[in-house]
């Protein structure tokens, strides 16, 4: 269902059939692993089994000698990086990290590492050689937990790494250190807060690795063309920063390389950066041909994503009345083998929901001996969610409120300043907590023992960022859309429906297509929830640009002022009645000049932020301590829904990822660093038997930053459901988990100690 | 290395004729030598059912079955379900139930359900989650597709 | 004036002060005004002219494209905040 | 993946010939859902794979009144489905429909499920609970043993180079009789049994005493275990809720679990108790004719 402002739209909240659905349901799609340009060749990797150890040498000669050998690289064969920083779209980056990431240096700093590749002319053949590849290692202690990672006596994983964010003149600053950077935001008076407090609570949490869990494995083949000129064709986020992180990591002009998106088998943040195209552009150079890595599922696991395992304390002081005055937050979150966890958004939103007066957040981001983390799905968000969320719960339980009156009367609205001091501007904190708490569901009993209900809220910035569409009008009253935002989820028709809406024509008259680094405009990746915002307004822009082209050609083909025309309702009307539709002018402007093509551009550097509340009851086997969920009802500040079934899409897969990190998600490491489940077997997602359906509540509070008033959808969703789960549970058997996943055995160890 | 083999096999109702070595698997076969790139790989271990093909009339996971073992066998594959150019319903209730997202699960979801449906014309909800319990997505969270599939077999029910 | 907030682990730069009027058309020229107050901030900031890398500047509530560029009006605020990326 | 031969003999003796030759090196093809994914990880690397789905005495699937045929290459999906089974062989059905999902079914054969000699396998309890009899074929004629003789350790069972698991028998099932395997999974499907229980239960005729009792228990041991002890605690009783828990309690003291990403040993053996509780009650509604109240993964 639907709540919330609406206006009259044409196309904007209807539901045409997508675009690219036919290729998709016939297995015509091309995805990246279905390349094969003439002459290809295998390629497979030697990746490290130690989780931390020094490489003392590599001999790769027997690879090289077995006959179908084509090629082998390994990390000489990569240009020297320096100390460079650079900017990648999405953040910055240490160049010599990401490119000991593709390769390994003198170092390896997870189980997976990649150390070797080999071309050859069959993947048997390519493995066979990897196996022949010898490396001498002298093993290192790991770190694996992020508290041992900060001691000072604890195994430095990066030399080079100092703390960044210490108060000046912190001697600790010059030290090599696991802790790449500290966060501290600050606001109000924190102790006078907890002195007026009547409640206090404080406890700890711990979440554990997960991984974004993508269908489709890794992939990239290129062709080093003996012009100097790269093409990779793979699966992205981003081709532009595919395109720039390959160009750097070379250290060729990214005018050299031309990265060709590929259909993506799903991404949710950990297909931005890049592991593949650099080792295939090396082999390929190598080899002349070109040459195809795909990653097998075990190295998906092991040497991609994953979103970071953390520890969170945190203190909440409450009056007795039921407001919440004061916080004090301790996060330190795991950047896997190079710095860059989501620190900073992960203390940005842990108090974003609320009006605190009081609070402050200090986080860290750690070095460990686990796969380089990566954006997953509203980045750092969901492990703060999971902290504030059930304390608050555990407040209104023993105060006997509502838990949805609680976030009602203290929810975040616009004039709050956040702890990390900028003003809210409108937001739809409170509206998705009201659609819960007047939903059926919330106000159904829930009948039958060890059940429970729980709710929560969950809050996520969402990023504007670079976007540019060309749209060139086709004489038969067709416009064909060229973007360079790669289409997960449907986005090629959310982004075609806003040029259509703006146009006055219909969705199906609109052919979008994504293009390559070489013909398409330049665009950040497709995450942050941005695409369908930022790349939407582009179209808007490029629609208006027509409609002015237009205008002058309606003028000149009927020779009068174009002052006097005028473009309303999908089409342009003139002097003495004077009407010709979209369709009926594009078929003249052959007379009249040639072809119109519109440009649009759109560089916000963020949206309005997105707010979910959640509502979710379970069941609980108090003799096995497994929890089943029974039904689920999602709320979520969408702005406008441009196709409400690919935003409602948006929230059942983000509420599902969510209830797969609550349940039963973790990487299982033994004591020497190794991920012992890295299957789908038992790196345990949701099937389908797992969950019920997902209701979803669609709350539309316009963006004023998009002339359609879209939100971002994509992430937000992910944020509220451990929480709400872990609050379910209390409800269910009185057991209060603070640490994710919330698995059979976890459950039922709290269950045991209560009795 | 072990001798190629000729394997004779029936592919979405053609004779086919195909070379390959006793330990490319199915998948690879269809993927790498015929260029039957509709079927996909997510996993190769037999737990994710992007490689879902049906094998006899039934679904397997690709990926665990050598391509010699096609000898004498009938084979479908994704391509093999739209006739004529014309969408098979289970086709048609996908596209119009945005059942798919990124869409790299979206074959095997097909397959499976086609195998559904003609055991199982009038499946509860229950029974369609049990059944493509073997196939995962990740994007969607199943509503959508449970939805369609059961819309599907409403569909194929009232066409007879 | 523009009221340029001072995170809170460079207060220390300021004996304490949380937030500093500043002077200037830009977020740039907001800068160089409180450099003049208060020096040591242009060094954590910026980086040969440019913003340091992973941070990002809010003007109100807006995280600002045109980081030091950004124009601000006199009842303006302004943030010094981490990068953000999204999944 | 491993470079290897591949065979497909139509006769049990030129299987056998061809598994005898290449003494250890020659691994027999059933479903393959292990095989070949042991095969690409390396976990095994045979130089010949012996195809054995196209003799005939491994598709033998036949029930009648002395008892039940179940040849080793019968599908899962044959088994779960087969009227006689589901009435009087429930726990092999239990087992059959909860094996990986269904395109895994469609593959794996129980007899391979035994020849894998997973700890944790599904039908392997089940095999044991109804008294299953392995039929071995060798090069010099055919050798027969309980089922729970058969598995040695992880991975390991009785199965000589040349030796090929032919057929598994079960006796006919006796009047007020039933059965029931259950698992216990993090997931509701698609996992590894953290522990997996089957029991066989058959009452007097006024359905009240046991008179006799099998219980096998899965993934707490380095192969799966008849659990005698925890049998002896119901026979000659009638099924009181302490007589059920000290059956369990049993159960729990024969169990040396270990601790893996799959479960603790301490969770494990939680599990037993609570496992073969649910089972006994559940094969023992069964023989008194009851329908069972059982959903797979919950």
């Amino acid at each position: 269902m639907s709540i919330g402002e609406k206006r009259e739209y044409k196309v904007i909240g209807t539901r045409p059939v997508r675009h690219d659905g036919v290729d998709k349901v016939t297995g015509r799609a091309q995805y990246g692993a279905d390349v094969h340009p003439t002459g290809m060749l295998f390629g497979a990797m030697l990746r490290s089994p130690h989780a931390h150890a020094r490489i003392k040498r590599i001999d790769t000669s027997r690879a090289a000698a077995l006959p179908g050998v084509r090629a082998v690289v390994t990390s000489a064969d990569l240009p020297d990086q320096g100390s460079r920083v650079v900017e990648l779209g999405e953040g910055a980056v240490n160049m010599r990290h990401l490119s000991a990431n593709v390769l390994a240096r003198d170092k390896v700093l997870y189980k997976g590492h990649a150390i070797a590749a080999v071309a050859a002319d069959s993947i048997h053949i390519a493995q066979e050689a990897v196996n022949l590849i010898t490396v001498e290692y002298q093993p290192l202690p790991p770190v694996l937990d992020v508290r041992a990672a900060m001691k000072p006596d604890a195994a430095v994983l990066n030399d080079d790494v100092r703390t960044e964010g210490l108060e000046p003149g912190d001697p600790a600053a010059n030290r090599p250190t696991n802790v790449a950077r500290r966060i501290l935001f600050q606001k109000g008076d924190v102790a006078a807060g907890f002195q007026s407090a009547d409640v206090v609570l404080e406890h700890e949490f711990v979440a554990s690795t997960v991984h974004q869990g993508y269908i489709e494995p890794h992939n990239a083949t290129a062709l080093w063309n003996a012009d100097g000129n790269i093409t990779v064709w793979m699966s992205t986020q981003g081709s532009f920063t595919a395109r720039q992180q390959t160009a750097e990591l070379l250290r060729v002009p990214v005018s050299d390389v031309k990265v060709v998106p590929m259909e993506i088998g799903g991404g949710f943040g950990g297909k931005i950066s890049v592991y593949l195209p650099p080792v295939a552009a090396l082999l390929s150079r190598k080899s002349g041909r070109p040459v195809k890595l795909v990653m097998d599922r075990a190295a998906v696991f092991e040497a991609t994503g994953p979103t970071p395992g953390a520890y969170i304390r945190l203190k909440l002081g409450f009056t007795k009345d039921g407001r919440l005055v004061a916080g004090d937050a301790h996060l330190a979150y795991e950047a896997g083998a190079f710095p860059g966890s989501p620190i900073g958004p992960g203390c940005m939103c842990l108090f974003a929901c609320y009006d605190i007066p009081n609070a402050r957040v200090e986080g860290f981001d750690v070095c460990v001996n686990k796969p380089r983390t990566n954006a997953y799905r509203a980045p750092g968000s969901t492990h703060a969610a999971f902290a504030i969320e059930t304390m608050i719960d555990e407040f209104c339980r023993q105060a006997k409120m509502d838990p949805a009156e609680f976030r009602i009367r203290n929810g975040a609205k616009a004039g709050v300043r956040r702890v990390d001091g900028p003003v809210f501007d409108r937001v739809g904190m409170i509206e998705t907590v009201e659609a819960i708490r007047n939903s059926e569901h919330y106000q159904s009993p829930l009948g039958g023992s060890n059940r429970g209900r729980g709710i929560a809220t969950g809050f996520w910035f969402n990023c504007g960022l670079k976007s540019s569409v060309t749209a060139t009008v086709n004489a038969d009253g067709t416009v064909a859309l060229v973007e360079g935002s790669t289409d997960i989820g449907g986005t090629r028709t959310s982004v075609a429906m806003q040029l259509a809406e703006t146009l006055g024509i219909a969705a199906e008259d609109v052919k979008p297509t994504v293009g390559d680094t070489d013909t398409a405009g330049y665009c950040d990746v497709t995450g942050g929830s941005r695409v369908t915002f930022a790349t939407g307004i582009a179209a808007v822009e490029a629609a208006k640009d027509i409609i002015s082209q237009l205008v002058v050609r309606a003028a000149r083909h009927w020779e009068v002022d174009p002052k006097t025309v005028e473009y309303v309702d999908g089409g342009v009307t003139g002097p003495a009645g004077k009407r010709l539709s979209f369709r009926e002018l594009a078929a003249t402007l052959h007379e009249t000049g040639g072809a119109v093509i519109g440009r649009g551009t759109s560089s916000e550097a963020n949206q309005g932020g997105a707010f979910g509340t959640h509502c979710v009851d379970v069941e609980v086997d108090p003799d096995t301590g497994k929890v089943q969920i029974l039904r689920y009802t999602a709320a979520q500040d969408v702005g406008t829904a441009i196709h409400p079934s690919y935003v409602e899409g948006q929230i059942q897969g983000g509420a599902v990822q969510g209830i797969g990190w609550a349940l039963n998600e973790e990487y299982w490491y033994d004591d020497m660093g190794q991920m012992r489940n890295a299957t789908f077997l038992d790196y345990r997602m949701p099937t389908c038997y797992d969950v019920p359906m997902i209701d979803t509540i669609l709350v539309e509070v316009p963006d004023p930053q998009h002339p359609y008033g879209v939100r971002g959808v994509g992430e937000v969703p992910i944020c509220p459901p451990p929480a709400a789960i872990a609050n379910a549970i209390a409800g269910a058997v009185g057991v209060r988990m603070r640490q994710t996943p919330m698995s059979p055995p976890r459950v039922l160890a709290e269950i045991l100690k209560q009795d | 290395m072990a001798k190629k083999r000729v394997v004779q096999t029936t592919i979405n109702g053609d004779a086919v004729e195909f070379l390959c070595e006793p330990r490319q698997t199915l998948l690879e076969v269809l993927r790498d030598v015929l260029n039957l790139t509709g079927t996909k790989e997510g996993c190769a271990n037999g737990n994710c059912g992007s490689c879902t093909v049906l094998m006899n009339g039934r679904p397997v996971t690709s990926c665990l079955v050598l391509g010699v073992e096609a000898e004498g066998a009938e084979i479908r594959t994704i391509e093999g379900v739209a006739c004529g150019g014309h969408l098979d319903c289970v086709q048609q209730a996908f596209l119009e139930g945005a059942a798919l997202q990124c869409g790299i699960c979206t074959p095997g979801f097909i397959m499976q359900t086609e195998a559904l449906l003609a055991e199982n014309p009038q499946p509860t909800e229950e029974q369609v989650r049990f059944h493509l319990a073997g196939n995962l997505c990740r994007c969607t969270g199943y509503d959508k597709i449970v939805r369609a599939v059961l819309a599907a077999a409403e569909k194929k029910r009232a066409n007879v | 004036m523009p009221r340029l907030f001072i995170p809170p682990s460079l207060r220390a730069l300021t004996g304490g002060v949380e937030v500093v009027s500043v002077t200037g058309a830009t977020v740039r020229e907001a800068l160089q005004s409180l450099e003049r107050q208060h020096p040591g901030f242009e060094a954590r900031f910026c980086d040969g002219g440019k913003l340091r890398p992973g941070m990002t500047i809010a003007v109100n509530n807006r995280f600002a494209p045109d980081g030091l560029r950004t124009a601000v009006s006199p009842d303006d605020e302004i943030h010094f905040l981490p990068a953000l990326g999204g999944g | 993946m491993r470079d290897f031969d591949y065979e497909a003999p139509l006769q049990l003796a030129a299987a056998v010939d061809l598994l005898a030759r290449h003494s250890g090196a020659a691994r027999p093809l059933a479903g393959g859902t292990d095989l070949i994914d042991h095969v690409r990880t390396g976990r095994l690397s045979p130089d010949l794979i012996v195809d054995i789905k196209k003799i005939a005495e491994l598709n033998v699937l036949a029930a009648d009144a002395t008892g039940l045929r179940l040849g080793a290459a019968v599908t899962c999906t044959q088994v779960a489905a087969h009227p006689a089974i589901i009435q009087n062989y429930a726990a092999l059905a239990d087992s059959a429909q909860i094996i990986g999902g269904v395109q895994i079914q469609n593959r794996a054969s129980i007899g391979g499920n035994l020849c894998n000699s997973g700890p944790a396998a599904d039908s392997t309890p089940s095999v044991i609970a109804l008294g299953g009899r392995c039929v071995i074929a060798r090069p010099k004629g055919m050798r027969e043993l309980p089922a729970e003789e058969f598995c040695t350790g992880p991975g390991k069972n009785v199965l000589a180079p040349g030796e090929l698991l032919v057929e598994i028998r079960f006796p006919a099932p006796p009047a007020h009789s039933g059965s029931h395997y259950r698992r216990f999974i993090p997931r509701n499907e698609m996992d590894i049994a953290v522990v997996g229980v089957a029991a066989a239960i058959t009452l007097d005729s006024q359905k009240q005493k046991v008179t006799a009792a099998r219980i096998a228990l899965g993934a707490v041991a380095p192969k799966p275990l008849l659990a005698t002890e925890a049998a002896a605690e119901l026979v000659g009783r009638p099924l009181t809720d302490d007589v059920i828990a000290q059956a369990a309690a049993a159960a729990r003291k024969i169990a040396t679990p270990i601790t893996d990403m799959r479960g603790t040993a301490e969770y494990r053996l939680h599990l037993v108790g609570v496992l073969v509780e649910r089972v006994v009650r559940a094969a023992a509604a069964r023989a008194r004719g009851e329908a069972i109240d059982y959903k797979p993964g919950h």
